[in-house]
């Protein structure tokens, strides 16, 4: 049988670590084929090297059963294959139709046509039913329309083959639900779709066939009417599952975390956090779900004193802290998990051991009267890298040579070591595999166990609704309802994730 | 293992740039028809051949070490300081004012005040970008170079309005201000061999021990790699970029001080730049930004620029031919992707 | 002196100094906007002059007479693409630091100008060239009224080539394919690549066209403003173009405006001390007025927001952002 | 190895065999077209005639930067050569500084006098200084007889004392033959940026100048532009050269008026000669003035006018016969004026 796609034993070597190992990969015409895997399992370089952006090291690809050597991007458009990419690839300050048609533009006496490419992207966009306006900057649409935007791209170019790397990971239920409508439509029009997700419900809904990866290698290829969660979950893991987390029930005591009518706003002056209300009591986890970009990163922000509140009043342990300085709130007893491991969580390029003290090498006894006492702080990180099994060659190694899980460890270590009355936890187990993600789930429960408060933020619902003791759901900046877990499901967290009503009448 | 191999790389990567940059300066001199051992023979003599040409080596480097170590510590803390050369005036006037004041003061205080005077100019200098950056975000290396102008003109104005003396400069400082030595000139010849050599080198500690050793330099270098984990971790970024060019500036200025108390005990309307500031950014770069870099790359820059004179006198090579073996050498540290390139391929095959 | 005088006397002096600012300054335009810093224009415009002075005396000597200073802007825009290379491949292709590797430009540039002028002509400056782009009045459009006396009256041509060459980078950058890649590549490289355009292609493109223009900045000032080249022909011009750029958003126009500014100030500077209104400021505050208003403009009007985003950064092949 | 270098063979006693000598110029070089320039002139021409090898008994060492002058002294000295020039007076302090530790070297310093703490001269140092007022009055005359605006300009390099005393030499010139010119004066602050020369020659010529005098070095060059610039739309403006005959620098467009020349060759020449034959004439200041034949108008006259010449020739007289005195400083020009 011929294939659309085929791409055989492909081997792609990245220093220190082989992210394809012997993969095969075969895609039928007019198909949805999923790709699955852990994170770093390889699926998103294995896209690459099959896009043209990486070559391999070894294998062959085929495309309608032709031996295809793809060099650069250019070389895969014009076999018709186009990529919609897990980080987007858009530039923010050109407008959609200029992001459509870059590197193919409609010209007109040696300048771009933009009338005519306008015109060309609103007839795509009909054909298709991807809603978009083609003189809008990217800068101010919204994700969903941003990835609409990346998928014109790809059928401007007239891609006959889609990749679409973890599309849903950014979009609330409801826009899945379109994206999966125009996957179906896309199918229709005899394209040939590829899909990398990590969520089995999806791939049980739209694929036909899923191929599964795991640590690099290829496992193998199944029809999806002869499967099920459970088996497609134990092939990528390589392990029987165990998606609970084991926890008692909580103990919750006196409020440490009052939240009272807070507004906060973004960079731009739009208000992203709107009259919020929320208070946390010693003892509990209450995780926050929500679509991104719903004011968690801006409450996170106001709380532990990086952004300016508008507005409202923030009290810790019954102290005001609104609009404290950073350093006076976490004196004042906050722990603060980071979203962005990278952008705040850690000093790259200071060792570990340095990273260790981000917070206190100001005190004793790690530094007196302004000059540092290293090995005080080696001492130090040498404990908690011990404690918190942080793999990592010595407490002097760069941060950054630490792999992601190992980096987010340490963070945890730094954080949790000092025993704050309030512990933020923003998406703590981000891209990390299975056993890094158990050790944190059970590290915030032993702090909920010692009676401290715990904020977590997480976009995964299975991990909301796993660790939290309540969750608060947040939307447009608001808090628009609080549930338990045991209360509620995946379906309802996700309707009021989109701004809809809970059928049930809640017990508040 | 690991901080072996980075102290090797970090030590090898300059030393291998400077013989590839002698190397094309060689190669140079062959295309254009001058005499390369000759002329190499000559800058080494012009180095080492006496105690007068040696003095005025270690002269020629003094400045540079500390305007070397201001480029450098701003780096440390991620920003660019082109603004040595006009912080350098500024501190050179300052330290000459000062030097020039105070008649029959002790040396122990008189040269000290001088020093502190043209570092506070050097730091006054460096508040200006250093602010705008922090508040403003704008970009420092438009603002040092702006700088550097104001400060060219406004030291000459001085110069002229206030403190003119025959033979458009200053007076020349009092005794007791002056770095140089009638002991040190001795044992070089007469060579401006002066004190400030030792104010250098204690710089180069105070830069070391500030960057590593306290929670101040701890501080910088956060806000130096990641702005947004410093935040995090509650350190006022803004103050820090204030004061990282504020220190920085202050180097600088006490690099002007070693000109005005040491090498001429005076200062002359400039109508140029004098180019050590310029020079800095070289040094710093070639010494990787760390203290004890920055002295041994100082040391080669003196050497080769007081060597250079000689090369002219004997071998006829023009001084410039010096300006672009350290052009290249600096290209080639740049470059040093290439170079590791080279080592990481030698080292696989070693390994496998 | 009258206000007509005045100005008769001072803004033919600012189109004729910032002229060479404004090619220079449209140079760094290309550069930063595919990504790639470049301080290296003081070098590059410093190699252009060298070669301008250079080539004049030769077309001179050669028989091209008044054609002579024109081929030798041909030969500084080859000369300064080709300068430009030694920044494109260190910083694009070796990824070194775009600062650093600028500043080493510099550096060599100004050795190897002065050592070349040494060995060419045995002298530590070039001839004084004969053949020189001259000011002259604009046929016609100088007789116009008020207009005919401050904008086409004692101007060089070459002004005119470099403020209508504003305008052919204001279109070339926000009209074409080529404009759209080019900025493409300095927001967001990565996207670029996806969409099949070669990011290092584009950038080096970019690196030479700004040694291009550079090098005839520098050409231009040899010819028209210092008539002959030597170590203290150019000394910070091409950080006051840079400075341009950038007072000028990376814009074309913004540089154009900047530029001419300086040239305004500049001219005010020397000129006012002959002014009666102006001849009572000490002198000192003249000369630094250039530069302490390109510092207050850029605090009180430009953040860094309109920067290329992906400045400074080389671009390795699938890094990500 | 230099180290007998070091020890100066002494006493100056040279003869003829083993004559050697060098200058040390500034960052110019000696091809500045200015008094670096002049003064290797005259050496080499010294040199040639004494059959010295160039290179090796005579020769010329740039330097780079200020902070050279003494490094470039003091190898000279210790390499033996018997006399050896500073070019310049911003190499005064470096002269006397090396003076004094050298004792047995002789030494020249052109434009400028050299002197210990106390004021004194240093007995091993020549000082050679020219009187440039006078020179510059002989062409503020020209420039006062054929201005046909009676505007003129004066561009100076570097406001000093040495600037000034050709700055109120010309403008006494024009002043003693035309009392109603009025005299633009204004100083670049620089000598080597043509560039401001042009400007301030535009604003000068703009503001109705015809006849421009520099002492500005290379910031002269840029009044020349500016002239020919202007010769070719059909204006007749004029430059005065200083320092060598500058009526090169004003073709094709034939805009030099004419040159004051100060003749650093012959006073070169003259020490040279002197030195080598036993007459170092160390201690003292050897001044060349019209007397000596060491300033003057340019070799060139064809734009002078008849009459100009003879009033030229006239003054020359009055001068040397001290009928006349040459204002040097502002406060002597006031006099001067005031007496007219
Ligand atoms: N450019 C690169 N250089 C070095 N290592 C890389 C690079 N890109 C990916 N890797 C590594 O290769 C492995 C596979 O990465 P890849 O991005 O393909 O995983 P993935 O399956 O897409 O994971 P995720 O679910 O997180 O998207 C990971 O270990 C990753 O760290
Ligand atoms: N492009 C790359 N070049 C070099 N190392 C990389 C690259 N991408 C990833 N790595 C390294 O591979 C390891 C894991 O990468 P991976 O992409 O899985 O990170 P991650 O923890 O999932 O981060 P993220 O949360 O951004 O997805 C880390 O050590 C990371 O530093
Ligand atoms: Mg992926
Ligand atoms: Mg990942």
């Amino acid at each position: 049988m011929e294939y659309v796609i085929e791409m055989r034993n492909i081997r792609k070597e990245f220093p220190g670590i082989v992210a394809n190992d012997n993969v095969t990969l075969q895609v039928q015409q007019g198909e949805i084929h999923a790709l699955l895997g852990e994170n770093g399992a390889g699926k998103s370089t294995l896209m690459n090297v099959l896009f043209g952006l990486y070559q391999p090291e070894q294998g062959e690809i085929y495309v309608k059963g032709k031996k295809v050597n793809i060099t650069d991007p250019n070389v895969a458009n014009d076999l018709g294959i186009g990529m919609v990419h897990q980080h987007f690839m858009l530039v923010e300050k050109f407008t959609v139709t200029e992001n459509i048609i870059l590197g193919n533009e409609p010209r007109d006496k040696g300048r771009v046509n933009l009338k005519k490419a306008a015109k060309e992207v609103e007839a795509i966009s009909k054909q298709y039913g991807l809603k978009v306006d083609p003189y809008a900057k990217i800068e101010d649409i919204s994700v969903g329309m941003q990835q609409r935007v990346e998928i014109l791209k790809t059928l401007y170019r007239g891609a006959e083959i889609l990749i679409f790397d973890e599309p849903t990971a950014v979009l609330t239920p409801q826009e899945i639900h379109e994206l999966i409508q125009i996957m179906k439509r896309l199918i229709e029009e005899g394209k040939s779709i590829i899909l990398i997700t990590h969520k089995l419900k999806e791939i049980m809904e739209v694929c036909d066939r899923c191929t599964v990866i795991r640590r690099g290698k290829g496992i193998g290829t199944v029809d999806i009417s002869e499967t099920n969660p459970d088996e497609l979950a134990s092939m990528m893991v390589g392990r029987e599952v165990n998606f609970s987390v084991e926890k008692g029930p909580a103990h919750p005591k006196e409020e440490v975390l009052q939240i009272e009518n807070l507004v906060v706003e973004d960079a731009r002056g739009v208000p992203q956090v709107n009259d919020l209300s929320l208070s946390l009591k010693g003892g509990e986890i209450v995780g926050i779900a929500g679509v991104d970009g719903n004011g968690q990163t801006e409450l996170i922000e106001a709380i532990t004193g990086l952004r300016k509140a508008k507005s409202g009043m923030i009290k810790l342990s019954g102290k005001d802290i609104t609009n404290h300085k950073p350093r006076k709130i976490t004196e004042s007893g906050l722990g603060h998990i980071p979203q962005d491991r990278h952008k705040h969580g850690l000093v790259l390029d200071f060792s570990v051991g340095e990273n260790m003290v981000l917070q206190t090498y100001y005190q004793k006894p790690y530094s007196n009267k302004g000059v540092l006492k290293l090995p005080k702080i080696m001492e130090k990180a040498k404990s908690l890298i011990k404690e918190y099994d942080v793999r990592t060659p010595s407490e002097m190694t760069p941060a950054r040579a630490l792999s992601g899980g190992n980096q987010q460890k340490a963070i945890i270590a730094r954080e949790v070591d000092r025993s704050p009355n309030l512990l933020i936890a923003a998406q703590p187990t981000r891209g990390l595999d299975v056993g890094a993600i158990e050790f944190i789930h059970s590290k915030l429960v032993e702090e909920r166990d010692k009676g401290k408060a715990v904020l977590m933020i997480s976009f995964e619902l299975d991990e909301i609704l796993n660790v939290s003791d309540r969750i608060a759901v947040i939307y447009e900046g608001k808090i628009v309802d609080i549930v338990k877990p045991e209360e509620t499901n995946e379906q309802e967290l996700g309707l009021l994730m989109a701004g809809g009503k809970r059928e049930k009448v809640g017990d508040q | 293992m690991e901080v072996l191999k980075n102290k090797f790389s970090g030590f090898m990567i300059p030393l291998v740039s400077v013989i590839l940059g002698l190397l094309a300066g060689a190669i140079i001199m062959l295309f254009s028809g001058y005499d390369p051992i000759l002329a190499y023979t000559a800058l080494f003599n012009g180095i080492f051949s006496n105690t007068y040409v040696m003095g005025e080596t270690i002269r020629q480097f003094t400045p540079l070490i500390l305007s070397g170590l201001a480029v450098a510590f701003a780096f440390r803390t991620g920003l660019f300081n082109i603004g040595v050369e006009g912080q350098l005036l500024v501190g050179w006037l300052a330290s000459v004012y000062v030097g020039l004041q105070f008649d029959g003061l002790t040396p122990f205080l008189h040269i000290p005040l001088a020093i502190l005077a043209a570092a506070a100019a050097g730091a006054l200098w460096g508040v200006v970008p250093g602010f705008l950056k922090a508040k403003y975000h704008v970009h420092e290396v438009i603002t040092t170079i702006m700088m550097n102008y104001i400060a060219l003109h406004v030291v000459n104005a001085i110069i002229r309005s206030y403190l003119l003396a025959p033979g458009e400069r200053t007076e020349t400082i009092h005794q007791s201000a002056s770095l140089a030595s009638a002991y040190l000139q001795s044992i070089t010849d007469f060579s401006r061999l002066h004190y400030g050599f030792l104010v250098a080198i204690i710089g180069a500690i105070i830069m070391w021990f500030l960057l590593w050793k306290t929670t101040l330099g701890y501080e910088l270098r956060a806000v130096g790699f990641n702005t947004n984990a410093s935040q995090y971790a509650g350190i006022n970024v803004s103050r820090n970029i204030v004061l990282s060019m504020v220190i920085s500036g202050a180097f600088a200025g006490v690099a002007g001080s070693m000109e005005g108390l040491g090498t001429y005990g005076y200062m002359s309307i400039l109508s140029a730049f004098t180019g050590i500031g310029f020079d800095g950014i070289a040094v710093s770069l070639l010494g990787a930004n760390s203290a004890i870099g920055v002295v041994l790359a100082a040391a080669l820059f003196g050497g080769l620029k007081i060597g250079a004179l000689n090369m002219q006198s004997v071998a006829q090579v023009p001084t410039q031919l010096i300006e672009i073996v350290i052009a290249l050498i600096i290209f080639f540290v740049a470059s040093s992707y290439l170079i590791r390139w080279f080592s990481n391929r030698l080292n696989k095959r070693g390994k496998i | 002196m009258d206000l007509m005088q005045i100005l008769e006397l001072i803004i033919p002096a600012a189109i004729f100094s910032a002229a060479p600012l404004i090619f220079t300054a449209l140079g760094g335009v290309f550069s930063e906007r595919s990504g790639v810093v470049n301080i290296g224009l003081e070098g590059l415009m410093l190699m252009g002059a060298f070669t301008g002075a250079v080539f004049t005396v030769f077309g001179e000597q050669w028989g091209f007479g008044a054609a002579s200073p024109w081929f030798s802007f041909i030969v500084a825009i080859i000369v300064g693409a080709l300068f430009s290379l030694l920044h494109a491949v260190a910083s694009i292709s070796f990824r070194a630091d775009q600062v650093v590797s600028g500043v080493a430009l510099n550096f060599l540039a100004a050795g190897l100008a002065v050592f070349l002028v040494k060995k060419i002509f045995d002298a530590g400056q070039t001839p004084i060239i004969a053949e020189r782009i001259d000011k002259s009045n604009v046929p016609f459009l100088s007789d116009i009224p008020i207009i005919g006396p401050l904008f086409f009256s004692h101007a060089y041509y070459t002004s005119y080539i470099a403020i209508a060459l504003a305008f052919v980078v204001w279109y070339v950058i926000y009209k074409t394919p080529f404009g759209l890649r080019l900025r493409s590549v300095g927001e967001h490289p990565m996207a670029a690549d996806t969409m099949g355009i070669n990011v290092i292609k584009m950038r080096y493109i970019a690196v030479m066209l700004s040694g291009a223009f550079a090098g005839l900045g520098g050409a231009v000032y040899a010819t028209s403003i210092s008539g002959s080249f030597s170590h203290s022909t150019i000394t910070g011009q091409g950080f006051m173009a840079l400075a341009a750029m950038i007072f000028g958003k990376w814009h074309p126009l913004g540089a154009l405006g900047a530029a001419l500014f300086f040239g305004l100030a500049q001219s005010l500077s020397i000129t006012g001390q002959q002014i009666p209104l102006l001849k009572d400021i000490p002198e000192v505050y003249l000369l630094i007025a250039p530069y302490v208003l390109t510092i207050l403009a850029l605090a009180g009007l430009v953040g860094r927001a309109d920067a290329p985003k992906a400045i400074g950064q080389p671009y390795e092949k699938g890094k990500g952002r | 190895d230099n180290n007998e270098g070091t020890q100066n063979e002494g006493g100056g006693e040279g003869n003829k065999n083993d004559f050697k000598v060098a200058m040390v110029t500034d960052v110019g070089g000696v091809d500045d077209k200015s008094f670096n320039q002049s003064a290797w002139e005259g050496l080499q021409k010294f040199g040639k005639d004494n059959n010295l090898e160039e290179g090796k008994d005579y020769k010329y060492v740039q330097s780079t930067a200020a902070s050279d002058y003494q490094p470039n002294l003091s190898g000279l000295i210790r390499d033996g050569y018997d006399l050896v020039y500073g070019i310049g007076f911003l190499m005064q302090q470096d002269i006397q500084t090396v003076a004094q530790q050298k004792k047995d070297a002789q030494l020249a310093l052109v434009d400028s006098v050299a002197v210990n703490e106390n004021g004194e001269p240093l007995e091993n140092v020549a000082s050679i200084t020219f009187k440039e007022h006078q020179g510059s009055f002989l062409v503020g005359l020209i420039a006062g007889m054929q201005t046909k605006s009676n505007k003129v300009g004066f561009v100076g390099g570097v406001t000093s004392e040495l600037i000034k005393k050709f700055e109120n030499g010309f403008k006494a010139g024009v002043k003693t033959v035309n009392p109603d010119a009025e005299i633009y004066v204004q100083y670049a602050e620089d000598f080597a940026s043509s560039e401001k020369g042009q400007a301030i020659a535009n604003t000068m010529y703009g503001k109705g100048a015809d006849v421009i005098y520099h002492a500005a070095g290379a910031t002269g060059n840029g009044v020349f532009t500016e002239a020919k610039n202007r010769a070719k739309n059909g204006e007749e403006v004029w430059v005065i050269g200083v320092d060598r005959d500058q009526h090169e620098e004003g073709m094709p467009e034939n805009v030099t008026l004419t040159s004051m020349v100060k003749r650093v060759d012959t006073a070169v020449y003259e020490v040279s000669k002197q030195t080598m034959e036993g007459n170092f004439p160390g201690g003292k200041v050897t001044e060349f003035g019209l007397e000596e034949d060491g300033v003057g108008i340019a070799e060139t006259k064809d734009n002078v006018s008849e009459d100009a010449l003879k009033k030229v020739d006239e003054y020359k007289e009055k001068i040397k016969n001290g009928e006349v005195e040459v204002p040097k400083t502002d406060e002597e020009y006031e006099t001067y004026v005031s007496s007219l």
